[in-house]
C-alpha cells in the first residue's frame, strides 16, 4: 500500500505534474526552451528599451529580434507586428481600431455566431455605444460558417469582417482564405482571431491577404499576458493604448522585454518542430475519437468531421452534467473543461454550442478535452476507461425517466 | 478547489442514493433553466421521516445538496424538515457558492413538495 | 595592469551589475524576492485561472490574495482593484473609460501640462476623435500645478480631471488630497497617474477620494507589463478591454497570474520596508543636489526644492547636450537619462521641462539622475566626478562664442 | 548602442579639436531647430587643405561628425572638400542614424561656407 499512497501524496502536492492536464485550449504550460530564453530579462537585464545606454540597446535588440521572429513565423514583415498584453489585447485593437478609424465610411460590421468573447463583446461595444450595426453569420451543425453567408452579410457600408481561424470550444477551422479573398475583393478590411490556430496550424499571411490578425502567447507554451497583432501595411486602424512611442506609436507603455522574447522564442521552437509537432497531438486524439464513442453510449461529437484542429475533441454525453463530469475527472486527477459557462455563473450553456443547434441538454453535457505536447497514449488510455466510468455512475444517479 | 472539500465528497460518494421499497412521500422536481433534476423518496412513519433516498442528475451541488439533505432529513421530524433551509444545507456542505444557491433550491422545493404529498394522501 | 582589463571586461560583459544605475523613473531591476514568488507560476503552475480543477483554483486564490495585498498598500478594497498590462493601459482605460462612458453628460476634460504622454495622448485623442475639449492648466517654474487654476478650469460640462501624484522627469510632486477635495466637491471624477508616485510615497486612498488611479509594477522593483487601477467602487467607467468575464468584467484577458503576483509581493516588500525605504534614497539624492551645483558652475536645478519625489534629481548644465552628456555618461558605466525627448527621434525638448518655461537651449541640456534601493554613497561620489569631469569636456569643445 | 563604435569613439576621442594660428577659411554654422554649432577653421595652401580644427556644440553625432570630416578633409583638394558628402561620412562613422541627418547637413554646410569665404577673400 505504500508506494499507491506516496504517488497519492505527490499527486495531491503537484497535481500539474502527475495528473493529466487536457486542457490546452485553455492555457499551455510555459516551455522551459521559453522560460529560459526569458531569464536573462527577468533576472538579468531589466532596462528600459527606450533608453540609449548600452544594456538598455541590448533589451532593444532582443525586441527587434523577437519582432522579427514573430513576424517569420506568421509570414508577416516586422513592421507588421505589434506587441500586445494577450489575444484578448490584439482582438480589441483590431476591432474597435478599425471600426471607429472607418467610422466615416460606414458603420457596419460582419463577424461569426461563434466567435470568441473577445470579438463578440468589442462588437457590441461598437452597437451599443457607437451607433454601429452588426451582422453574426449563423454557423452549421458543425460550426462552420459559410463563404456565401459572409459574402450575402458585405454591405456598401460594411468597414470590416472578423472571422476566428480555428473555434476554442469545438476547433472547426474556417474558411478564412476564401473569407480573404472575397474581403479583398470587396476592399473590407479582415481581422482574423488565429489565438487557437496559432501553435496548431500552419499560418502564412504572405498567402493570404488578412489584414488584421491576433495571437496569444500562453496558447502555444508561451507566457500568459503577451500577444501580437498584426496589421498589414497601409490598413486604416487606431491604436487602442496610446502614450510613449513604443512599437512605432501603435500600443504605447514600457515593454514586457522577457514575455516578448518567450512568445518569439516559442514560435521560434513551433517553427523548427512544425513538420512533426502535430503528428503527435493529432494521434492521440485521434484515438480519443476512435475510443470514445463506442466505449460510452449516448457519446456525441460536437463539431466538424475533418476541418478541426487536431488537438481538438469535444463530447457530449447524454444525461450528464458538464460541470459533474469535470469535477469527477478533477478528482480522478485529469483536467478537462466544459463548453458549458455554467461554471462561470451563468446557467446558460456556451453560446458555440448553441449556435450549432444542439439542445440545452446536451449542450450541458459537454466536455472538451485538448491535447499537447507533453500528453502520453498511457494518458489517453487512463482517460477513456476513467470517462467511462464516471459517466456511468453519474447516470446511475439520475432520476428513471432521465436514464439514457 | 471553489467547492469545499465536503461538498466535493458528498459528490463523489453521494449518501442514501437510489429507491425505496415503500415510498409514502415522493416527489420529483425540475430547473427547467439548468435542467437539473432531482427525485425524493420517504417513507415516513408517526411524523418522522425514517428512511429516504433520491436520484439526482444535475451539477456538483445539485448532487451534493440532494445527499446532505438527505443526511439531515433521515431520522427528522417533520416539522424539523419543514424548517430545513438554505442555510443549514450550505452548512452541511461547508459552503455552496452563492451562484449555485438555486441547487439548494431545487432539492427543497421538492422535498416540500413530497411532504405535501404526504400529508394529502397519508397511507401510513 | 591585469585586474583593471579584468574589470573593463566584466563592465562589457554585464554593465547592469558594475555600472551605476541611476534611471529609477525610467524602470527598475525586478526584486529577487518578487522573481522568486512569481517562479511558481512561471515554471509550477500554469494553470489558467478561470479553469474549474485544483491548480486552476491555486492560481485563482493567488490572484485573490495579489489582489488584496495591492488594494492593502493603496488603502482601497480588493472589488476596486483592476489588474492590467501595465501604467499606459491603466491611464488609458481610466482616461477613455470615464470620458467616454460619461460622454452624454459633457464633454470637457482638465489636465495639467506636464502629464505622461500615457495621459496626454488618450484626452488628444478624446479631442480629436469624440468631440471633447480639453483644457490643459499650465504648471510654474517649479512645475508645480495650483489647485485655484484647477478649480478655475472646471466647468459644468467637465466629465473628468486627471493629474500625476508626481512627475517621472522632473519628480515635482502635485497637490493631489486638495485637487481631490475639490472635484469631490463638484461631483466631478478624478484620475491620479501615480505610475511614479506608488514606491517613492505612501498612498492611501481611504483618506484622499481619488476616483481612479494608475500604477505600474516596472517602477517598483516588480516586472513589466503588469499594472493596476483602481476605480472606486461607483465609478462610472467603461473597460477598455473586453471579451471574458476576468477581473469582473472590468478587464478581459486571461490572467499574467505570475506577472499580478510579482506586482503584488512588490508591494508588500515597499509596506514592509516603507518606513527605511524613502531614507536611502533621499539621502544619496540630496548628496547629488548638494554636490552637484558647486562643482559644475552653469548648473541649474529643474524642478521642485521641497515638493519632490525623493529619488528624483534634475539639472541642467548650460552649454552641454543633454545627449552627449548621456553617452559620455554611457562610456563611463553611469546609466542616466535625459529630459529631452531628442533621443527619441523628434528635436524638440521635453514637453515637461518646456512647460517650466525653460529656455530651449537649457532644456536640452538636462540630465535626469533617480536613484535606487541599490545604489550605493561610493556611486555617488564616483557620479559626481566622473559628471564634473564630461561636462568640462564637452564644455571646452564648444565654440568660443557659445562657452559659458 | 545605436551609434556604431566608431561614432562613439569619434565623439569620445575626438580628433583635431581647437583653433588654428592662421587659419584663412572659417566658418561658424548653427542649427537654430535643436540648437547645435560647429566652427570650422582650416589653412588652405595651393588648393590643398593643409590644417583643419574645429569647436561643436551639440549631440553625439554632431561631434562625432565633425571629428570625421576634419580626418577626411585635411590633406584634401579643394575639389575634393567640395565632394564630401552626407554619405562618405556616415560611411566614416560605420553609420548615421537617419534622424541624426542634420548632423552631418550642419557640418557640410559650415565647411562649404569656410571654403567660400575663402574663395572670396582668399589670403594664401
Ligand atoms: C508618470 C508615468 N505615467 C505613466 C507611465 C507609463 O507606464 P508604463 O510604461 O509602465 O506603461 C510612466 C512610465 O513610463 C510614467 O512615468
Ligand atoms: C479564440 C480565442 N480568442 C481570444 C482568446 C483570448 O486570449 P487571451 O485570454 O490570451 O487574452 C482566446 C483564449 O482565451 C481564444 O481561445
Amino acid at each position: 500500500m505504500r508506494p499507491v499512497a506516496r504517488i497519492r501524496e505527490e499527486e495531491r502536492r503537484s497535481p500539474l505534474k502527475t495528473s493529466i492536464y487536457l486542457d490546452h485550449a485553455a492555457t499551455t504550460p510555459l516551455r522551459a526552451e521559453v522560460l529560459q530564453a526569458m531569464e536573462p530579462f527577468l533576472a538579468g537585464n531589466y532596462a528600459n528599451p527606450s533608453s540609449i545606454y548600452r544594456p538598455a540597446q541590448e533589451a532593444r535588440a532582443a525586441l527587434d529580434r523577437a519582432r522579427d521572429l514573430t513576424a517569420a513565423a506568421l509570414g508577416a514583415r516586422s513592421q507588421e507586428i505589434v506587441f500586445t498584453g494577450g489575444g484578448t489585447e490584439s482582438d480589441n485593437a483590431a476591432i474597435k481600431g478599425v471600426a471607429l478609424a472607418s467610422r466615416d465610411r460606414g458603420r457596419h460590421v460582419v463577424t461569426s455566431a461563434i466567435e470568441h468573447h473577445a470579438v463578440l463583446h468589442p462588437i457590441e461595444e461598437l452597437v451599443e455605444r457607437f451607433g454601429f450595426e452588426s451582422t453574426i453569420v449563423p454557423v452549421d451543425r458543425c460550426g462552420l460558417v459559410s463563404v456565401e453567408a459572409i459574402g450575402a452579410a458585405l454591405r456598401d457600408d460594411t468597414v470590416l469582417v472578423s472571422v476566428m481561424w480555428a473555434n476554442n470550444e469545438i476547433g472547426t477551422i474556417q474558411p478564412v482564405e476564401a473569407i480573404a479573398a472575397l474581403t479583398k475583393a470587396r476592399g473590407i478590411p479582415f481581422h482574423v482571431d488565429a489565438v487557437q490556430a496559432a501553435g496548431a496550424l500552419p499560418i502564412d499571411l504572405s498567402r493570404v491577404p488578412i489584414d488584421l490578425l491576433s495571437i496569444s502567447a500562453h496558447k502555444f507554451y508561451g507566457p500568459k499576458g503577451v500577444g501580437a497583432l498584426f496589421v498589414r501595411g497601409g490598413t486604416l486602424w487606431w491604436p487602442l493604448i496610446t502614450g510613449g512611442g513604443q512599437e512605432r506609436n501603435r500600443r504605447a507603455g514600457t515593454e514586457n522585454v522577457a514575455g516578448m522574447v518567450g512568445m518569439a522564442r516559442a514560435l521560434e521552437l513551433l517553427m523548427e518542430e512544425r513538420h512533426t509537432a502535430y503528428d503527435h497531438v493529432r494521434t492521440l486524439r485521434d484515438y480519443l475519437f476512435a475510443q470514445i464513442p463506442p466505449r460510452i453510449p449516448g457519446t456525441r461529437v460536437n463539431g466538424h468531421p475533418e476541418s478541426r484542429l487536431p488537438n481538438n475533441a469535444n463530447f457530449s454525453f447524454e444525461g450528464v452534467h458538464g460541470e459533474s463530469l469535470l469535477v469527477a475527472l478533477d478528482v480522478a486527477g485529469i483536467m478537462a473543461s466544459s463548453g458549458s459557462a455554467c461554471t462561470s455563473g451563468s446557467l446558460e450553456p456556451s453560446h458555440v454550442l448553441q449556435a450549432l443547434g444542439v439542445s440545452h441538454a446536451v449542450a450541458q453535457g459537454s466536455l472538451r478535452l485538448t491535447v499537447g505536447r507533453d500528453n502520453t497514449q498511457e494518458q489517453m488510455e487512463r482517460t477513456v476507461e476513467t470517462l467511462a466510468g464516471i459517466v456511468e455512475r453519474l447516470r446511475g444517479l439520475a432520476p428513471v425517466s432521465e436514464r439514457a | 478547489m471553489e467547492y469545499s472539500p465536503t461538498l466535493v465528497d458528498h459528490f463523489h460518494h453521494p449518501r442514501n442514493t437510489g429507491k425505496l421499497d415503500d415510498p409514502n412521500a415522493v416527489a420529483e422536481g425540475e430547473n427547467p433553466v439548468c435542467g437539473d433534476t432531482v427525485r425524493i423518496e420517504m417513507r415516513i412513519q408517526d411524523d418522522v421521516i425514517t428512511h429516504i433516498r433520491w436520484l439526482a442528475r444535475g451539477c456538483p451541488p445539485a448532487i451534493a445538496v440532494a445527499s446532505a439533505a438527505s443526511v439531515l432529513l433521515e431520522g427528522s421530524t417533520l416539522e424539523d424538515a419543514r424548517r430545513l433551509d438554505s442555510a443549514r444545507l450550505a452548512a452541511a456542505l461547508d459552503g455552496l457558492p452563492a451562484r449555485k444557491a438555486h441547487a439548494a433550491s431545487l432539492v427543497l422545493t421538492t422535498v416540500a413538495r413530497a411532504l405535501d404529498a404526504y400529508r394529502s394522501s397519508p397511507r401510513s
